[in-house]
């Protein structure tokens, strides 16, 4: 019972920050060194998260909560705890497991670039600022890690700083996930001031919460909970904010896959988990992540149907999956996902990987210009085909089984509507993934010459990486099947075995097939014309293409509105505030000019004048008392 | 540790000392004059710093208070009418103190005026006078935070105004002449509308008596310690013959008038207009200076004289002040959108952040004070390490418009990740000071106006947008021609930065170490505004 | 008592044609003249309130002869100042006198 | 009901100081005449500066003799010739302040006058000398002749003074102009004295006094034309807005020597008689209360007006000489402050504070005004832009008028500073807070007239980089008012002190 590792958990983020220090202070010059130093630090934070696990899985281990007092003002105390439950340690491994691949991946992706130890150092800072997140005991310290893991995709995306793009994406992610995080500072106010003691951490909301003892007010837990809900939409692409995740795909693709698919993108999920008691007290909550999350998932899987660029496409894949997350969230399934954001992890990252060197070796990201690399690279064929059964939902691909879980926690729970979202989602997923797969790595090349010539395996500092999560994405399924619940009950701590519906079972399998077949058809048999669609419904593909045409519409109202405003508020403040200061002093110079003016060297001017204010003078006070 | 050393005077006039040495010192020995400046500034830093090390906040910084008779000038020995009262006197004592309201302040003073002056040593141009005013201006600075007799803050403040105007006025760009012009009158206004309520203030509540064999002797005095003692004891005040009492309006009459004053320092839309041309014309070591540490004499005076001295008026307008400071905010974020001049972008960022010490003060708890101070603390550091970046870059570029830079993060590495860093902290990210001051003062006022701190928070995004706009139209990118053979910065000007930069993260990373200090530095105001005001 | 009216009446009117004359003569000369009429004026209240007053004394008639002394100095003083101007200018013209001021 | 007024030996000493200056009048008059024309004058200057040293002495023996007798309980006061004329602290301290700004006046223009073409350089101090005396009488007058008297004599000397440069057209132009603004000044105030007389009787300050109570009753619009008589005459004296058109007219067109004497001396000796005037007449006993009320209303408006004028129009002047008329202006406003507030249990230190601001705006103008003697000496024009890259060119001049001018501006550690401040918080416990807001409003725009030489002498380069010279005795009095300027403001204490230690508002104002 006792947590012998769990109290030295601290050190799981303690060795990426060391890392983090050490690169940065010594700078530039480690070159390759900073990598190594990383990775291992990398290494060292998965073996604690592991036997941290391991610990809990065997010994069922209490929760553990450490920390030091942090910020002590009048009403405040917020500690800087961390708190080790089953839920956190699960994330640390996740977490520790793909930063350490990536760590590995990017060894050989990067090799070229001059700036590789600060690509390491914000790796190590990233996985730090995650992992602090995952541990974090209360809601404070907790957004702090959260705007943490912010800036550091911000720097990650905007890497390759001399790309206009990639500083459009850098700026563009930081700020759409700011609005999410305004929500989340709001509730965390809200929080603080509705909770008995202002406490702020988890254990605290819990048992407030959880016991519905109605100390907080309905209204204001709705509010509370879908203000962090805000949040968490911000963080995890969901709709109306997910803008901003496709276009982080400037950034470095490890990258893409360790924050932008597997980590930080499923935070927002995590905090809903976190928080799960206050959405549970309120229905409406409930209510909107689900229908949200559902909307999500059909949404970006549509669009993700009509985009050319590999990394965009599974970035609207990674959009739709998280969708699917919050469903499960929303019809109140938290192990079904936490389990989905468990395997997406793997064989999302997987993907991006696979996605990665593909690039590598080539040097473009339009599938259009790819081609037949199946046959020249072997390893990321095989594993990227996978992951992307695995995400397609493929049994007995750990994609399946979390997709399930999903769409049994909505039929379950009674949402029939949500169900079909799913399925429909489901075959939508199925569709662009063997769009892509086929048109990369089947066919004949399609691209220059040149590219052709470069298309060559990745070094085996790449492809190992990809080989583990591929064998993950196969296996990771088993933990929660339909006929032996174990994350589930290691999770929540109860058992819930949903059994077997066979409708889910048949309705996903059905859906998946059905898109795979479709895409063999188009894009290797080519039965059916891929532009079969969009040359009947033009617009339809067009607005697809264009997703919808949200960006531009934001662009238009928000950055758009903003300017306008700015500029108003320029033309305000030049004219009618300066202008005010600026009349002031002039009246007074005018005073001063009307003096000149009397002063024109007659004295008998200056008589008159003195001879009119005395009288003037007399009339106003002596003669007021004479009539 | 500074037993029987009066060590806030030393704090106080040692920079007066060292800017009569600077002026003695030969024209032409500029290493020596570079020294002189430096050194006698790096004293009062340490000094300050030694003060904090033996700062208790339980004991309010009561050992450390400075008391003297200065001068005390009779108003009337004759009895004209038949009162008790034989004789009335004016005093204005030398009277200085510590607490923990004035002690960050006085360690941003040190650390901001210390790196200033490392970042002064590119001025060539008549760097002796440069330098002895530079050394005076931080006499007046560290004055108006120790100071505890108004008529002796006001002194030290007008203090600060005569050099500014010469330090802006000779050194500055183009239009310096008619910025030192602006700022001397628009801040001459502002200490002209204090002056008149602190003399409102020493009328009414600054008054002291002696029962003497004769009769009464009543002596009018600025001393701070007396008013609050006044104030706090209202039923002996009134028994005091012949003092007429600080009437209801009397008092809104000297709320509103600090108001004014110390909103035109802070500043408060729409009295900011001043400042913007003094960030965009005054040398960057005065900027440094002005922005880091001048702005928030304006929210130490507000918490100092505004709400301790007239908490009931601080309580009833608390709403106005925070309509004001969200008006600050979005009104500073919003245009700092829409400038093209880096530095305009952080004056009207400046503006944005003060907007929020409102707030923190307008929030009447413990947490949005100290949630205020810290902001000031924060921006100060914040707004120095911006505008050193920013003396650097201009003296490599020549400009400093958003539009003509781009790409300094390949030409200069180390000075753009600096950059970024600073533009991160002043939008608030986590981590780093700018968000505890934020975070804090949101808190504070969360629990009496929510509504208004939710509008208000819309500023955290809009710095976002604007920081990140500009700081990375500037240092990502492709590099312009022009700019490629820009040399990195040398390590006197890395020193300041680097020190910044490590005074940000340590604050953001740990912040009791602030609001220990500030522990019981608000407790006689709160209970002011429970039992006074509440009942 | 109402004599001392009619006195004070006088000079009244009298002081006030010597202001107009001051403010509105153009020659320099008449100018001072019309200085002497209100300090006159003057005078003749200060006899008047000698005579007629509500305390009649004669401090008002040794006050009357101090005054048209000092008005005599003062008047030797200003014609000697004019002279002094009028050799540079050439003109007794008060309107012409005007180099300074502009 | 008569009395003999003879003058006595023991008056004689009581009078030493004014007899001391008549002495040495007559005397260098006389040595002028007597010594051949090729003989060097220079030293009529030192002679003059001498009568003024011992005059000053005087003055201090007799402040000693008073306090000696305050000490042993005595009267404080001595009155003379039929109580019309009086020795008390309040003229003795005034007194001391006329001779000693004459003194520097003098020797500052020591090693410049010759240079101001004053082509008979001796009447030039001789004639000083007797304006002084007037000035002294007015300030130790307590009858209304010898008010006139002092005030005349005063104004003739100084008419003559204004115009002693006769051969360059302006001067001759500014007496001209002094002369007739003088005399209708007069005119007004002698006219007000009439019916101060007729309603009273006598023209003894404290006797008005006691009968304008009765006179109340029956002759109310003849006290308020007495009053609003003598306030336009002092407006025009002191040249209040809007009576102060002629000032920079003047100021401009006198000798510098002079114009430093016509703002500082002359001035000064106008405001004793003021205060002496209106705080014994105005306090009579009425029913009436409106009336003292109006009264000095009246004056409240004036000083405002002066405030804002004077500032406003200092603002783009151009001409240093009418700048520092117009400062005065703004200043004679402040000066007049004051007096006009009521005088309360709370408020009986009127003349502290006018003495003290008096004594600072002396040091300031004295100072000031050397200054620009010493820069005309060098560029010849009175302009602004002369005093561009002083800095550069006199780097110690600089920085004392530096001072000086921050001390006009009223911005601390100051003379000006602190006068400004005593007389502010009186407006605040006397409630005047309109007086109060418009003294600090003027207060700040004067920051910008005054920052304008500032502005000049540090971030202007001149037309050349020549050094200037500072005669030697130009410096000292440049230096000794800065100086004194400055400490004024370290040390307020001293001089607060002394002043109310020694002055005593029942004895010194209220004739007896």
């Amino acid at each position: 019972m006792s947590s012998v590792f769990s109290q030295y958990a601290w050190l799981v983020p303690a060795f990426p920050v060391a890392a983090f220090a050490i690169l940065t202070a010594l700078g530039r010059s480690l070159s390759r060194a900073g990598a190594v130093i990383a990775t291992i630090a990398s290494l060292a934070s998965f073996i604690l998260s592991l036997i941290i696990a391991i610990e809990r899985i065997g010994q069922n281990a209490e929760d553990y909560v450490g920390g030091i007092d942090w910020l002590r003002t009048g009403a405040v105390n917020i500690s800087a705890g961390y708190e080790v439950t089953n839920l956190t340690s699960l994330m640390l491994v996740v977490v520790t497991l793909v930063a350490l691949l990536v760590n590995l991946y990017s060894f050989g992706y990067m090799a070229g670039d001059g700036r590789i130890s600060v690509f390491y150092a914000y790796v190590a800072l990233f996985t730090a600022s995650m992992l602090g997140l995952v541990l974090a005991d209360n809601l404070a310290i907790l957004y702090i890690c959260w705007e943490l893991v912010g800036v550091c995709s911000f720097l990650l995306i905007g890497f390759w700083y001399q790309k206009p793009e990639a500083r459009a994406a850098a700026k563009k992610a930081f700020i759409v996930t700011r609005v999410g995080d305004l929500g989340l500072l709001i509730a965390i106010l809200l929080l603080f001031w509705y909770m008995p003691g202002h406490a702020l951490d988890f254990a605290s909301i819990h048992n407030v919460f959880d016991t519905q003892s109605g100390i907080v007010s309905m209204s204001i837990t709705t509010l509370i909970a879908l203000l962090i809900f805000v949040g968490a939409v911000g963080k995890s692409g969901q709709f109306p904010l997910h803008v901003w995740l496709p276009d982080a795909m400037e950034g470095p693709t490890p990258i893409s896959a360790l924050i932008h698919a597997a980590t930080m993108v499923a935070a927002g999920v995590f905090l809903v988990v976190r928080t799960f008691d206050i959405f549970e007290a309120s229905s409406a909550a409930m209510t909107v992540v689900a229908v949200i999350g559902a909307f999500t998932a059909i949404f970006a899987a549509t669009i993700g149907l009509a985009q050319n660029d590999i990394k965009r496409i599974l970035a609207y894949s990674t959009v739709s999956q998280l969708g699917y997350m919050m469903l499960a969230l929303g019809v109140g399934s938290v192990s079904a996902a936490m389990f989905h954001l468990f395997t997406h992890a793997f064989f999302k990252a997987l993907l991006f990987l696979g996605a990665g060197s593909v690039i590598h070796a080539i040097h473009t990201q339009d599938i259009r210009e790819m081609g037949g690399l199946g046959r020249r690279m072997k390893v990321t064929a095989w594993t990227f085909g996978i992951g992307a059964l695995a995400l397609s939902g493929i049994p007995p691909f750990s994609g399946f089984w979390s997709k399930e879980a999903i769409l049994t926690a909505a039929l379950e729970g009674d949402h029939p509507w949500l169900f079909i979202v799913g399925v429909v989602t489901a075959f939508f997923t199925a569709l662009y993934m063997a769009r892509l797969f086929f048109l990369a790595f089947a066919g004949k090349p399609r691209g220059n010459a040149e590219q052709a010539a470069h298309a060559k395996e990745s070094p085996a500092v790449m492809t190992i990486p990809m080989i583990v999560l591929a064998a993950l994405a196969v296996v990771s399924g088993f933990v929660q099947t339909p006929f032996k619940d174990w994350l589930g009950e290691w999770l929540t701590g109860e058992a819930s075995s949903h059994g077997a519906s066979g409708l889910v079972l048949v309705a996903s399998i059905a859906a998946s097939l059905l898109g795979l077949y479709l895409g063999w058809l188009a894009f290797v048999r080519g039965t059916l014309r891929p532009d079969a669609v969009s040359s009947r419904l033009p617009w339809l593909s067009r607005l697809l293409e264009r997703k919808y045409y949200i960006d531009e519409l934001y662009q238009l109202v928000f950055a758009g509105g903003l300017r306008g405003l700015g500029r108003a508020l320029a033309v305000f403040d030049e004219a009618v505030v300066d202008g005010a200061v600026r009349l002031t002093g002039y009246s007074v110079r005018a005073l001063g000019r009307l003096n000149t003016k009397l002063q024109n060297g007659q004295i008998q001017t200056y008589g008159l004048a003195a001879i009119l204010a005395a009288v003037i003078l007399v009339l106003a006070i002596a003669g007021r008392r004479f009539w | 540790m500074f037993a029987n050393v009066p060590v806030l005077s030393l704090i106080i006039w040692l920079p007066l000392l060292g800017s009569l040495v600077v002026l003695l010192l030969p024209g032409r020995s500029g290493g020596a004059i570079r020294w002189a400046g430096i050194s006698f500034t790096f004293v009062s830093m340490v000094l300050a710093f030694g003060l904090y090390a033996s700062y208790l906040p339980l004991a309010g910084g009561g050992e450390f208070a400075e008391h003297g008779s200065w001068l005390s000038v009779p108003l009337n020995t004759e009895v004209m009418q038949d009162t008790s009262v034989t004789s009335y006197r004016l005093a204005f004592d030398y009277s200085l103190g510590v607490d923990g309201i004035s002690m960050p302040l006085v360690l941003l003073t040190g650390i901001v005026a210390s790196m200033a002056s490392l970042a002064s040593v590119h001025i060539f141009k008549r760097q002796k006078t440069y330098f002895s005013l530079f050394l005076l201006l931080q006499t007046g600075m560290y004055g108006v935070f120790l100071a505890r007799d108004v008529i002796w803050f006001f002194i030290f403040f007008e203090l600060t105004l005569i050099p500014m105007f010469f330090l802006i006025g000779i050194w500055g760009y183009y239009g310096r002449e008619k910025a030192a012009n602006r700022f001397l009158v628009y801040n001459g206004l502002g200490s002209a509308v204090m002056l008149l309520a602190f003399l409102i203030l020493i009328a009414t509540l600054g008054f002291a008596s002696v029962q003497t064999d004769g009769g009464i002797e009543l002596t009018f005095s600025g001393s701070y310690d007396t008013m609050l003692a006044n104030l706090a004891d209202p039923n002996a005040a009134a028994h005091q013959a012949g003092a007429w009492l600080l009437s209801d309006n009397l008092q809104w009459a000297a709320f509103i008038l600090l108001l004014v004053a110390f909103g035109i320092k802070l500043p408060i839309f729409p009295f900011h207009t001043w400042m913007l041309k003094v960030h965009a014309e005054a040398p960057p070591p005065v900027v440094m200076i002005h922005s880091g540490i001048l702005l928030k004499m304006g929210v130490y005076g507000l918490i100092r004289f505004a709400a301790f001295l007239l908490p009931a008026q601080l309580h009833s307008w608390s709403a106005v002040l925070a309509v004001l400071g969200v008006i600050n905010i979005l009104y500073g974020a919003v245009l700092a959108c829409a400038q093209k001049e880096f530095k305009l972008v952080l004056a009207y960022s400046s503006i944005s952040h003060m907007g929020i010490v409102l707030l923190g003060i307008a929030s009447l708890n413990e947490t949005g004070f100290e949630g205020a101070v810290y902001q000031a603390v924060s921006h100060g550091l914040i707004s120095a390490l911006l505008f050193l970046i920013v003396g650097s870059l201009h003296e490599r570029t020549g400009t400093t418009r958003i539009d003509e830079l781009g790409g300094l993060a390949r030409a200069v590495p180390f000075t753009a990740g600096i950059l970024l860093t600073a533009g991160l902290a002043s939008l608030g990210l986590p981590g780093l000071s700018g968000f505890i001051g934020e975070f804090l003062s949101f808190l504070g006022l969360f629990s009496t106006m929510k509504a208004l701190t939710a509008i208000g928070t819309i500023g955290v995004l809009l710095a976002a947008v604007y920081m990140l706009r500009s700081v990375l139209a500037m240092t990502y990118g492709p590099l312009p021609e022009k700019l490629a053979g820009l040399k990195e910065a040398r390590f006197i000007e890395t020193l300041p930065m680097v020190v910044l930069t490590a005074f940000i993260v340590l604050l953001g990373i740990y912040p009791s170490l602030l609001t220990d200090l500030m522990q019981h530095g608000f407790d006689g105001l709160l209970r002011e505004l429970q039992t006074g005001v509440g009942g | 008592m109402s004599m001392l009216g009619s006195y004070l009446t006088l000079a009244a009117v009298l002081f006030c044609v010597g202001l107009f004359g001051v403010l509105t003569k153009r020659n320099a000369i008449i100018v001072l003249l019309s200085i002497e009429l209100m300090l006159n004026a003057v005078n003749l209240n200060l006899v008047a309130f000698s005579k007629y007053g509500a305390q009649p004394s004669l401090a008002g008639q040794i006050f009357s002869l101090f005054s048209m002394t000092v008005a005599a100095a003062e008047a030797a003083v200003g014609i000697a100042v004019l002279i002094a101007l009028y050799r540079r200018k050439a003109t007794v013209n008060v309107d012409e006198y005007d180099e300074l001021g502009r | 009901m008569i009395q003999t007024n003879t003058l006595t030996w023991s008056d004689t000493w009581y009078m030493a100081p004014e007899l001391a200056l008549v002495v040495a009048t007559l005397v260098l008059a006389a040595l002028d005449l007597a010594l051949p024309r090729r003989t060097n004058r220079d030293w009529i200057g030192w002679g003059a500066l001498a009568g003024l040293v011992a005059a000053g002495v005087f003055v201090g023996w007799h402040i000693h003799d008073l306090r000696s007798a305050a000490g042993a309980g005595e009267q404080t006061y001595h009155s003379l010739l039929g109580g019309s004329y009086r020795i008390d602290d309040f003229g003795n301290l005034l007194k001391l302040i006329f001779l000693g700004a004459s003194a520097l006046l003098v020797l500052a223009s020591l090693g410049t006058v010759k240079r101001e073409d004053v082509p008979i350089k001796g009447e030039f101090y001789y004639l000083f000398l007797p304006a002084v005396v007037g000035a002294m009488v007015m300030a130790s007058s307590a009858d209304l002749i010898t008010l006139f008297l002092g005030m005349e004599l005063l104004g003739i000397t100084s008419y003559i003074l204004v115009g002693v440069r006769k051969r360059t057209g302006v001067s001759g132009e500014a007496a001209f102009k002094y002369v007739v603004t003088g005399g209708t000044a007069s005119a007004f105030i002698l006219y007000g004295m009439s019916f101060l007389y007729g309603l009273t009787g006598s023209t003894n300050l404290g006797a008005i006094r006691g009968a304008l109570g009765g006179a109340a009753a029956d002759s109310r619009a003849l006290i308020y034309a007495a009053f609003f008589l003598l306030i336009v005459g002092f407006a025009l004296k002191l040249a209040l807005a809007p009576f102060h058109a002629w000032a920079p007219d003047v100021y401009q067109g006198a000798p510098t020597p002079v114009t430093s004497f016509l703002a500082v001396v002359a001035k000064g000796a106008v405001f004793a008689m003021a205060y002496r005037l209106f705080l014994n007449t105005a306090y009579f006993q009425t029913d009436d209360s409106r009336l003292r009320g109006d009264v000095f209303l009246a004056l409240a408006v004036l000083a405002a007006a002066a405030m804002i004028v004077g500032i406003a129009g200092a603002l783009k002047q151009q001409s240093a000489k009418r700048l520092l008329a117009l400062s005065g202006v703004a200043n004679a406003g402040v000066l007049l402050v004051p007096l006009a507030l009521d005088v309360t249990d709370l408020h009986a230190s009127l003349f502290s504070e006018f003495l003290y601001y008096f004594i600072a705006y002396v040091f300031m103008n004295v100072g000031a005004f050397a200054v620009l003697t010493v820069i005309l000496r060098d560029a010849g024009s009175d302009k602004l832009s002369a005093f561009a890259g002083l800095y550069h060119r006199a780097p110690w001049t600089a920085v004392a008028m530096t001072a000086l001018l921050c001390s006009l501006a009223g911005l601390p550690i100051t003379g000006g500073f602190f006068g400004k401040l005593f007389i502010l918080f009186a407006s605040v416990q006397t409630k005047a807070y309109w007086l109060a807001a418009i003294l600090l409003a003027t207060t700040v725009v004067s920051y910008y007239v005054y920052f304008s030489f500032i502005r000049q002498m540090y971030m202007r380069t001149g037309d050349t980089d020549g050094k200037v010279a500072v005669p030697v005795p130009a410096g000292i009095v440049i230096w000794l008012s800065a100086a004194a300027t400055v400490a004024l403001g370290l040390a307020p204490k001293p001089v607060l002190d002394w002043v109310g230690g020694v002055y005593s508002l029942a004895v010194d104002f209220v004739a007896r």
